[in-house]
């Protein structure tokens, strides 16, 4: 709504944020600079390294988070504003296969267990990675854990999965929607109902020693420019 | 500390297994790096040496995505292995020993190198002068005299091979019983927002197991010193 | 059989070095730093000359010219090297058997005897390490013999040993030499050894071998004496076995018709034997000889009188045709009117001509 | 390849800046280590060993946690310095040195033991008749004789300097031109979609700075050994 | 003034050690093996002793009564090892000036002196890897001289150098002990090298010191024969300058009233010197000496006549009170009927009364 307004003095922002807002956030981060002269430097790392340093009292001025989970902690823990928390985009899961492998699939146990033969399901580690723990639970709404639980190859983050599905290492993948988008060698061949996992959301928010008009970036997100960006990497803007 | 849960144990008995197999594979193949390395000169002698530390050198993920695109079941060498010797390194410990190799094989073939170096070539002229062919030489003077050399090089190889984690995940994944070594397993439990206890749990095995380890080396090269250096 | 016949270089030293002999012992001998163990890590392949010829017994081991270098561990060269390099992780048995076993070598069945000869049996389960000096190089010695060698090369192996030891292990290599036709390339610094041992003697100076030849000739040559040492010098004399006295312990020989009595040595009454006589042991008379212990008189003739630095004069004489070296006071060939053409007795003590001093030829 | 993009420019000089200062500051205390754990023998000296093996076992992300709660503002130690020194190491180029150069200590400690355990006592016994004391036999003998211990210690901890990833990301972040080293940018561009010509490019810049590195070590290595082996 | 008394073992060997010196050059004479390198450690603080004292001019180095042991960098004991052990990083030079400049102690004035002694001057930019046997063996004396020691321990410090050379650092040795007052404790081989340069003997068998003394009376020893090797034995006269002959380069001395010649020295009449005479070296006359030769005629006594293997006897007569060895062929006693209590006529060869074997007292 705040779309254009000049942020109020801050030369540079250190934004703290999620790997996977990489494409997303350095777009919207130099449209940025080129309105408000502010530029934005960023340290792109996995949601749990960035809490804890956030924990330990980084220098940061915005924590961009890549689950609800993590926000949660640093906010209980002191290290961000609870008042200045936003959810600024929203995501969802997709099966993806290797490209040459597009067929659409059917979401039940059997279906899976073909298209899967000896292979395995590459997800992020459902205990530590955000998506893995996602796919888990909308799995398990869905009555499929227990089917693919023993045939899964978690990864360090989806990225890795899905680098494993388009090289066709593993026939099939959970990855998020925004990946599976940007990625040539691989097609989404289900799509896991967003209802069936706890809603999939980027949450935002502002260190107690932000600088002025930090928050100035998180809205500048909501607004055309930060919109355009965020779909440009396939991921959902909230309004 | 308590006894260890079923799956401490798991990833216990997998560490052990996934180090002590990148160990025995990896050192000869180190042992032969090291000797080359020390004793030819030829034109390749700096490429072959910057290759080795290449996995020093770049990020570990890194590492673990090459081995992924060289030795997963759709890779040049994964699927000839797999189809010509039903090898698969893909998903299965043994590509966590693979992963585990790769990373402590620069670590290994540099004390190997400084040891074979400081071998004096004057007994490996003694022992030609006595009818020995080149690979005699090697193995009853250069080896045996490089052997605290060796010794160092294991208990390096040993110990990256147990705290590997980076290229392992990268390329083998991260399943229970499978590829879920120590590392991994204690990366998860720091991944997690309340995994403080799991972490420091698992962060004390590991460290009994190294002592464990490094104590047992100890002993070894304390041996071996006294055997070369003397005595009855 | 050696032939040797090579150019090189220590360092900025060069080399050149040109021996050959027939049979037996060749020692070099010179000066620390003249470039002995240079010459001969060359001739075991260690160091490459630039050009020349290696041959031992008439296998060419190196000819530049043809293109031959047989590698190190086909030349069969047993090295007794300076610094003994025994293998420190082997104990002292292992290293004996070291040839055997790693070098696929036939051991000869010699094991016990050689260590016996040098003392080493109870070392054999130790390792190097802490051996003493003259224990590393005893088994050093021992290392190269049971390599069944073509032939031994032998760097001042006998050094840091007491003289006990090395009157023991002389007459071994001697034999070892003589008997089963393994030539040895003897460096040594002691003249003494040398002259019990070797048959042919090269000097080595400046990295040039300067004089070499038959041992009674390069011995005699007055103009080595830098290099040989005054002390040593002598002559060497060629006689021929005429009777042994078993009663006294003596062997008495014939030179140029005249008798020499020696103490004894298992020599056939024939043989021909040569003994080296150090100037420093001969005495001169002029007059009658009765009542003196000294038994062997020859008559010679003075040749030269050259006078030496200090209260010395050296006569070189004739026996028939061979030469004689005896060195006097400058004060006694005047009081004896000593000169060249004057035909006087060579008194020699028997006791002097020692056994180390014979040798069979 | 094309030229540098001043982002490829940052990341380079920040890593040779990084790998410098954690090979500077870590090398000497890795040769005090070395030399205790050669040649001093007392209570401590398994744990003392031990604990300098324990960044090599434990996932590295685990090690940079360990860092951040020690050295981080808030931390024991990392808030001493700060008011003590003015030292600051976190999220700053000093935290990733002191990351990369604990990561590197283990490997540099092991050949320089090894080197120094290989140096001639009886060399030292020399000295010793001749007057010298002991840190005066250390600085003259012993530590010039290990030197080529202490050169491929330098090497291998320059290298795992410049590869260091997890826990300089888990310590200090991922801050460009402040922390982002090759490894860590490499590791950004693996993690984006479209990453893969930069992620290739990073390789190849982090391959050619290694080589360099390499092989002028081993010019130096040569020097040093034709320096000690004789010749004129 | 050296003070040893020690126990401590080398391996399996129980070490013995009991010598004492009031001043001069110590020699330590032994069979390989026989535990001379661990005493000569020993002494140098480099193995420690079980019990017992050390003690150099006066100094006590070690006492495990008081519970002293001074450590080795504070002995100032200038050790020259069996094994040269130079450090081969550093350049001759380096190695040379090595206490000077890492030991803090003043180096001698005679850097040059001693470079130019052991003639190693064209080899100080060089790192010892590169040197000869020898030239290590020079740079490693070299070392030790010039760390102003209060004390030298030469472990067989000639045995790879030449007889040149050796008869060049030798006297060196000689002054540094006398006039500087450094006590040197010498192990050798060589009982030439001995007999010239110590003044005490100690010889060593088994790990413990079976005899020690002044040279003369350990030399005369009969039953230490296995020990000196039989080829050396003999026996040292002591005799007062009585004159010097600069015309025939001779120096006459009274032993026991009698004459006797030897090479000049730079000795002052009226001094007493000292002649190590080899048993070998002494023939024996019973009637007129005229026309000889040999000058020295000494009238003695014979007092005991052993029997040895071979043709050998030997005699041990009696210049006044001093002893003389002579060994003759057991055919010459007979023909010459000699029997103890005879008195006859012992030739000794001026020449064989060589300059190395005389040594001022
Ligand atoms: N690599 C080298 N660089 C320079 N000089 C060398 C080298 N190798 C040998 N020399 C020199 O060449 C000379 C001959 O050396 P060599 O070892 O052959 O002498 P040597 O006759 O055996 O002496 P010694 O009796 O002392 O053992 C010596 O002066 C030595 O210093
Ligand atoms: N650490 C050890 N273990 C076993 N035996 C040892 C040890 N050190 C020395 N010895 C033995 O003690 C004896 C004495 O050794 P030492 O070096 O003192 O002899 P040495 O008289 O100097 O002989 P050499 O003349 O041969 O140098 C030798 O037989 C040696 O093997
Ligand atoms: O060094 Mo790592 O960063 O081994 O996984
Ligand atoms: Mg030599
Ligand atoms: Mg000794």
């Amino acid at each position: 709504s705040l779309s254009g307004s000049p942020a109020s003095g801050a030369e540079k922002l250190t934004v703290f944020a999620a790997a996977s807002l990489k494409d997303a956030l350095e777009a919207a981060g130099e449209a940025y600079a080129s309105t408000t002269g502010t530029r934005i430097v960023f340290s792109f790392a996995g949601t749990s390294a960035l809490a804890r340093q956030l924990e330990a009292g980084a220098p940061a001025d915005l924590f961009f988070s890549a689950d609800q989970h993590w926000m949660d902690h640093v906010a209980r823990a002191g290290a961000v504003d609870p008042a200045t928390v936003a959810i600024v985009a929203t995501n969802s899961l997709v099966f993806v296969a290797p490209g040459n492998q597009a067929s659409p699939l059917a979401l039940d146990k059997h279906a899976i267990d073909a298209r899967l033969g000896g292979g395995r399901l590459a997800i992020g580690e459902p205990d530590s990675v955000p998506a893995g723990r996602y796919a888990r639970e909308a799995l398990t709404n869905l009555g499929l854990w227990s089917a693919v639980e023993a045939k899964l190859a978690p990864m360090e983050n989806v990225r890795i999965a899905l680098a494993t599905v388009a090289r066709g290492e593993t026939p099939l993948g959970i990855v998020y929607a925004s990946d599976a988008a940007v990625e040539d060698d691989v097609a989404v061949v289900a799509s896991i109902p967003r209802d069936s996992h706890p809603a999939i959301v980027y949450p935002a928010a502002a260190t107690f020693e932000a600088q002025e008009g930090a928050v100035d970036f998180i809205a500048f997100l909501k607004g055309p420019e930060g919109r355009k960006a965020l779909i440009s990497a396939g991921l959902q803007p909230v309004d | 500390m308590p006894s260890l849960d079923p799956a401490e144990w798991q990833a216990l008995s997998l560490t052990l297994k996934v180090a002590a197999t990148a160990l025995i594979v990896t050192l000869p193949v180190a042992i032969l790096a090291g000797y080359v390395l020390a004793r030819l000169r030829f034109p390749g002698h700096g490429i072959l040496n910057g290759l080795i530390h290449l996995p020093l050198v770049l990020p570990p993920v890194v590492t673990g995505y090459v081995l992924l695109i060289l030795f997963g079941r759709r890779g040049p060498i994964g699927s000839f292995l797999e189809e010509t010797f039903g090898i698969t390194f893909a998903f299965n410990w043994t590509g966590a020993a693979l992963a585990a190799g790769v990373m402590a094989f620069p670590l290994m073939v540099r004390p190997i190198r400084l040891a074979i170096e400081a071998v004096d070539p004057k007994l490996e002229e003694a022992a030609a002068t006595l009818g020995s062919p080149r690979v005699v030489v090697l193995a009853v003077v250069t080896l045996p005299l490089a052997l605290p050399g060796i010794l160092a090089a294991a208990i390096l190889g040993f110990a990256k091979a147990m705290g590997e984690f980076g290229a392992t995940i990268t390329f083998v994944s991260n399943i229970p019983g499978e590829t879920r070594t120590l590392a991994l397993a204690l990366y998860t439990a720091t991944q997690t927002p309340d995994g403080e206890l799991a972490a420091f749990r698992l962060t004390i095995l590991s460290t009994v197991v190294a002592f464990a380890a490094l104590i047992a080396s100890e002993v070894v090269a304390r041996r071996l010193a006294r055997a070369v250096k003397g005595g009855a | 059989m050696i032939d040797i016949s090579i150019l090189g270089r220590a360092g900025d030293l060069p080399i050149a070095a040109d021996f050959h002999s027939s049979e037996g012992v060749m020692a070099l001998f010179g000066q620390s730093g003249a470039g002995k163990s240079t010459i001969t890590k060359m001739i075991a392949g260690l160091i490459r000359p630039d050009a020349g010829r290696i041959a031992i017994n008439g296998d060419t081991l190196f000819d530049s010219g043809k293109g031959i270098d047989v590698p190190v561990r086909r030349r069969r060269i047993g090295h007794v090297f300076q610094e003994a390099r025994l293998f420190p992780h082997l104990s002292v048995r292992s290293n004996l058997t070291f040839a055997r076993l790693a070098g696929r070598r036939i051991e000869p069945a010699a094991f016990d005897e050689v260590v016996e000869l040098l003392g080493i049996a109870p070392l054999l389960a130790r390792r190097p390490g802490s051996l003493s000096g003259g224990e590393k190089q005893r088994v050093a010695i021992g290392r190269a013999l049971l390599s069944s060698p073509r032939a031994l090369v032998m760097d001042e192996p006998l050094a840091s040993l007491d003289p006990g030891r090395k009157a023991e292990i002389l007459p071994f290599l001697d034999r070892l030499c003589h008997e089963s036709r393994i030539p040895i390339i003897y460096v040594s610094h002691a003249l003494e050894e040398v002259a019990r041992l070797a048959d042919t003697l090269t000097i080595v100076s400046q990295g040039r071998t300067v004089a070499t030849g038959p041992i009674a000739e390069i011995m005699t040559r007055l103009d080595l004496g830098v290099a040989t040492g005054r002390h040593e010098a002598g002559s060497i004399i060629e006689g021929r076995v005429v009777g042994q006295d078993a009663d006294w312990g003596l062997t008495t020989l014939s030179v140029e018709d005249q008798l020499l009595q020696v103490p004894s040595r298992e020599i056939a009454v024939g043989a021909t034997v040569r003994l080296r006589i150090r100037a420093r042991d001969v005495s001169i008379a002029i007059g009658a000889t009765d009542g003196l212990s000294i038994r062997n008189r020859l008559s010679v003739s003075i040749e030269a009188i050259t006078d030496e630095s200090g209260p010395y004069a050296e006569l070189l004489c004739r026996v028939g045709r061979q030469p004689l070296r005896a060195r006097l006071t400058r004060a006694s060939v005047a009081d004896l009117d000593l000169h060249p053409g004057k035909t006087v007795t060579a008194l020699i003590k028997t006791i002097a001509i020692d056994r180390r001093e014979i040798t069979g030829v």
